[in-house]
């Protein structure tokens, strides 16, 4: 399968074909607004620590391909998984929230920007291992068979997970047991700061997904159209119990977290990459097809900042999570919580004054 | 009341589990068409069939890995790890994914899978596949841990560990499999982290686990005949421990030996004698004394892998000086 | 006599050692041209090149295997996990090969390499990234440990690793980074396995290591103002433990405290507070008190990340209790 | 790399070619005539323990790889591995000493049949970690490029290794830093008990190996000059820093390990399965070209024979390692070696006393 099937190029490339673009667009500019405050929560100190992976230059990928999705399906993702999220409908300010370590978040303060999940929304959990989410979709995937739920489980990760070897594991097992799964690499072309042919001779990803026994595309992520049509024939084929890898081409604009400043690439190249914006290309192509004229997106633009400026006073105004639920949630509710070691101290304590 | 070997018990309690729930499977290497590598799961495929036998590479792991995604997705999976020795290649799902889900995620889901593995010494099996790993697992929040000794708990505590919504690791003895006892397979459900105590005496306590507890009793037993009577407490589950029990019997004798199979130093074994030693401290006549393996890899020499873990022989001499 | 931090005292034995001994490398993720996640290795690619300073990709278990294979093989390679958090994939080959090599083998061969760490909390980065794992590296025989808590011992303990025959994890603490400190580099190899007295006092002894020193020393100033006077042991390297110096001050004074960062439960803590309870019984008051990180996962919010694990406010309310 | 090159076909397969035959027959004749002693070794109740993995039907991959290794090489196997230690040139005496667990083994009886080494003749290790030692070779080429030795590092296992991560993680790392590494895939068709097929999609092992940039090489175990041949091109490769993978297909011919009698495979299966005798069919092909006369290999054949006979002799004769021994090693020479716990014991117990 490295052929688009026609009807879904055709469909994608329509005169008039706005309408399944523009929704894309205003996704994709939610991300990209969504991540820009996510950096400021930083500047302002608000964040809980630094290690934020911010999307922006990337985002064709999480629109594009959770635009296949459907409701039942469910998805992990590596940690940089904002965009993903928030194209999956996530409520941005619950998001900043868990970003800021605050109660009102998705996790109650306690996963952060790392360990984003919603169940609700078949998010089965953002990593800080990169690879380590990788697999859930393989127990997914066996869920939705044994089960008969007509779900795909998708694991989105990034070209560095490529190294990582148990994405081969699973890989191998999805197309062994022809489970409802798709891989989705989000190749930035950098792993913190290593160029994607420092980590590895062969770029072309999807030979290796064929080399396993399962279908693989490459896709390049200036196009979300190309992104979403591709995504969705590979999510076709997924449901049908034949399992995919698609790599999405595209250009981390930013430093790998909010501390670095990407000393190891030129500025020429960095310059050079993001013209490789996903955003504005399909701005351009809507006007050009002229299916929203610029003043509108210019007023949905508008709007999108407008809600996501209210995403920093919500976590902002939010509390932080109180030092006793520490002890919820390493267990069930109604198990035995873990004893405080203050708790602990003080019974052994007073026990020998007695 | 059955004669049942803890094999079978273990056998027995996953067709009991299976039975009452659909959702359980077992995922792992061998354990379908195979039978299990000691047999636990023999024919178990031809009852429940592939679909829930189900057959992996060998790949631990995306093994526990993908049993973490199936157990947030509605399944109870068994994962089996062939070895406890393999938890090596396991520790990041088991500890940063399986153990930290529900947390992480504020409580949102648990991951309510069973990890089933062997270990222990017992058959030439050389350095890798002798080894005694509890320790690591107690170590890490967020895991449940069980360790039976007769075939009896081996039913009931896997039983149990399959209607828990917390990750459980579960590992057997490989040198019980073949021991055959009488067990009450229709008790009811066995609380789990309850303690049992295998026999009482006035002189010391003797707290262990897995294997360890039937050396214990055949030392107490020999040390009987010299008039020293020791209570010996089989712990059963590692996580939660069940102070209450130790404590009690410790505070009415003030002697205490602990025993575990694992490497002596930051084991199990220190765990047991610094809680001890911290809830009842007032009450010992000496220090809480730690048997347990020695701090070196397991040879493939009989006589040298048996010479690195307690013995019967080690327990009583040790314990006959602490009475002295 | 310099101003050195922490971070740059490691990189200055780095730079040392690869200039003393042509066969060391260091391999890892970001080590070379990114210099290192938390800057230690920065521009030594500059120096010693990319044969030398070898990035990789993101493959820890390989990473760690290659190792083995370069030591085994004539290097003396510095494999580099960005946080110890990421042990949990590289655990097989760590402990199931470098660990376990030069005994399976007959004693033909050891495994000299360092696998250089970071771990513990105190940037809100989470319960992936915040983990205090050295007692898994100390439960398993065959690997050195050490865990420096000062810029002179962070190199004095590493040029020292970078000639021991065997395997060493050498786990440094992200919060020391930049910690600057006047430091003797230039003084005699510091002797392996040897715990340095910190500050002593004749009414307890807080043992303790990494990050806990200083919260132990800045308990003990406190308790000062209103004299109590604690020694503070810091161990250096976990293996070897220095018991002769923690059982000659415990023996002194009677009370001790041990303080760990990682979980309490089978942890270090466990370990000190076995042992010395074993060997200084009859010179104890009291039970040796543990105080180490809560049995849970670390959280990104920085008030729970903080309650999580030991403080100097803890330790001293603990020790005022324990000499009361 | 998939087409053999001319001259090394040319001179495999030279009318008189048997001079490189007969020694590789005579090579795969021990290793058959021992692996049939070490059934024995267990049957007589002498072996330590019943893990005990036979090569006998793989004796081709052994010897045709092994001859394509020079003197400096190095290498790593896996648990089956006798015959490719056998091959290598190693003492069959001290090697069933070893699985005997006697002190005059290789590894003075604490490694036994799944970690015999031998540093004089490369040979980093066996393991009884599936892929355990395949990471190692990694680190040998590393040496070898750094240290400007002129030496490869093979790394052996099985078909089953191919389900382990970490293979592919070495393989990336060998391709990408072009090291003298080859890696050679013993396809016996089973994994225990799992069939090839019932362990993955695409047993096209070649095409992952070049989706990760390496050379790739399916052979048929059948035939041993192909073998040598196909591994001496692959090594000559290696040896100029282009790593390589081969895939040598032959037939587990009995258990997995000595208490496994087969039975989740039809019999008839395993009668065919026997008819690919790599050593027969040498021995055929020898009279065949007569090179060498029947009587002459039947000589060859009982020298074999009672050389390994002596060898089980030797490992009975030889004593168990004393108990002391126990404590050595864990740590170099020199080093403080751990403190028995019976020597500990008594130190706590008489100063309690005291
Ligand atoms: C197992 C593991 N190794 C290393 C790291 C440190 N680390 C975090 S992100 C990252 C780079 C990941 O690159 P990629 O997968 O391409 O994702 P990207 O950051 O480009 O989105 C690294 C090395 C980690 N978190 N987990
Ligand atoms: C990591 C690991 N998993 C599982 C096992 C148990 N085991 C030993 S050999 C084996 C099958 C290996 O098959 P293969 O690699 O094809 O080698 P073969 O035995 O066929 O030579 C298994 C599953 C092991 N030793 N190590
Ligand atoms: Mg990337
Ligand atoms: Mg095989």
């Amino acid at each position: 399968m490295t052929e688009l099937r026609p009807d879904i190029r055709a469909a994608a490339s329509a005169p008039g074909g706005n309408s399944g673009l523009l929704p894309l667009y205003r996704t994709m500019r939610r991300i990209r607004s969504f991540e820009e405050r996510v950096g400021e929560l930083f500047v302002r100190g608000l964040s809980a620590g630094s290690m934020l992976h911010l999307s922006i230059g990337e985002e064709s990928a999480a629109a594009g391909v959770v635009k296949a999705m459907a409701p039942e399906d469910t998805f992990t993702t590596h940690h940089r998984g904002h965009g993903i999220f928030l194209a999956r409908g996530a409520d941005p300010a619950r998001m900043m929230a868990e970003i800021a370590g605050k109660e009102s978040g998705y996790c109650a303060g306690k996963g952060g920007s790392m360990h984003i999940a919603d169940m609700a929304l078949g998010h089965l959990g953002a990593n800080a291992i990169v690879g380590g989410g990788i697999p859930a979709v393989v127990g997914a995937g066996l869920s939705a068979k044994r089960l008969k739920k007509d779900s795909v489980s998708v694991a989105f990760f990034g070209d560095g997970a490529t190294g990582q070897g148990i994405l081969y594991e699973s890989m191998n097992m999805a197309a062994l047991w022809d489970l409802p799964v798709l891989f989705v690499c989000i190749n930035n072309q950098y792993g913190m700061g290593t160029r994607i042919d420092q980590a590895t001779r062969n770029q072309a990803f999807d030979e290796r997904a064929r080399a396993f026994g399962l279908n693989g595309a490459m896709v390049d992520g200036d196009d979300v159209e190309e992104v979403a049509a591709t995504a969705q024939e590979l999510m076709d084929e997924a449901r049908a119990g034949r399992p995919g890898f698609l790599a999405v081409s595209c250009y981390r604009f930013y430093g790998h977290a909010r501390m670095d400043k990407s000393p190891y690439r030129a500025e020429d190249e960095e310059a050079e990459g993001r013209l490789r914006d996903p955003v504005l290309k399909a701005r351009l192509r809507l006007i050009e097809r002229g299916g929203a004229v610029e003043g509108q997106l210019d007023a949905m633009d508008a709007e999108i900042a407008a809600e996501m400026d209210a995403t920093i006073d919500f976590a902002a105004a939010s509390s932080a999570p109180p030092l006793s639920s520490m002890f919820r949630d390493v267990y069930a509710v109604g198990e035995p919580e873990p004893e405080p070691l203050r708790v602990r101290l003080n019974r052994i304590l007073s026990k020998g004054a007695a | 009341m059955v004669q049942i070997t803890y094999r079978d018990a273990l056998r027995q309690a996953l067709i009991d589990a299976m039975q009452a729930d659909e959702t359980v499977v077992v995922i792992g290497e061998e354990v379908g068409r195979y039978g299990g590598a000691y047999g636990v799961t023999k024919d178990l495929i031809k009852t429940f069939g592939p679909e829930r036998m189900i057959d992996t590479p060998i790949s631990e792991p995306a093994i526990v890995g993908a049993a973490v995604g199936a157990a947030m997705t509605g399944l109870r999976p068994v994962a089996e790890l062939m070895y406890v020795d393999f938890l090596g290649m396991t520790m990041d799902q088991l500890t940063n994914q399986a153990a930290k889900i529900r947390y992480m995620f504020g409580g949102q889901i648990g991951v309510p899978m069973v990890l089933r593995t062997q270990g222990g010494t017992g058959r030439s099996a050389g350095a890798q596949h002798s080894q005694s790993l509890e320790g690591w697992i107690m170590h890490m929040p967020g895991l449940r841990l069980a360790m039976p000794a007769t075939a009896e708990d081996a039913y009931h505590l896997l039983r149990h560990a399959l209607t828990m919504p917390d990750p459980v690791v579960f590992i057997e003895h490989k040198s019980l499999y073949t021991r055959k006892e009488e067990a009450d397979l229709s008790a009811p459900k066995l609380p789990w982290g309850k303690a049992a105590v295998r026999r009482e005496g006035k002189d010391l306590v003797i707290v262990t686990y897995s294997r360890q507890v039937h050396y214990a009793l055949e030392a107490a037993e020999a040390m009987a005949k010299d008039g020293i009577e020791a209570t010996v407490i089989d712990l059963r589950t590692l996580n939660p421990l069940d102070m209450d029990t130790v404590r009690t019997h410790v505070e009415k004798v003030g002697r205490c030996v602990v025993v575990s199979e694992g490497p002596l130093t930051a084991g199990v074994a220190a765990e047991l004698s610094a809680r001890i030693t911290e809830e009842c401290f007032d009450f010992l006549h000496e220090p809480v004394i730690r048997i347990a393996g020695e701090d070196i890899p397991i040879s493939v020499s009989q006589a040298l892998e048996a010479g690195s873990v307690p013995s019967p022989g080690l327990i009583g001499d040790t314990a006959r000086r602490l009475v002295a």
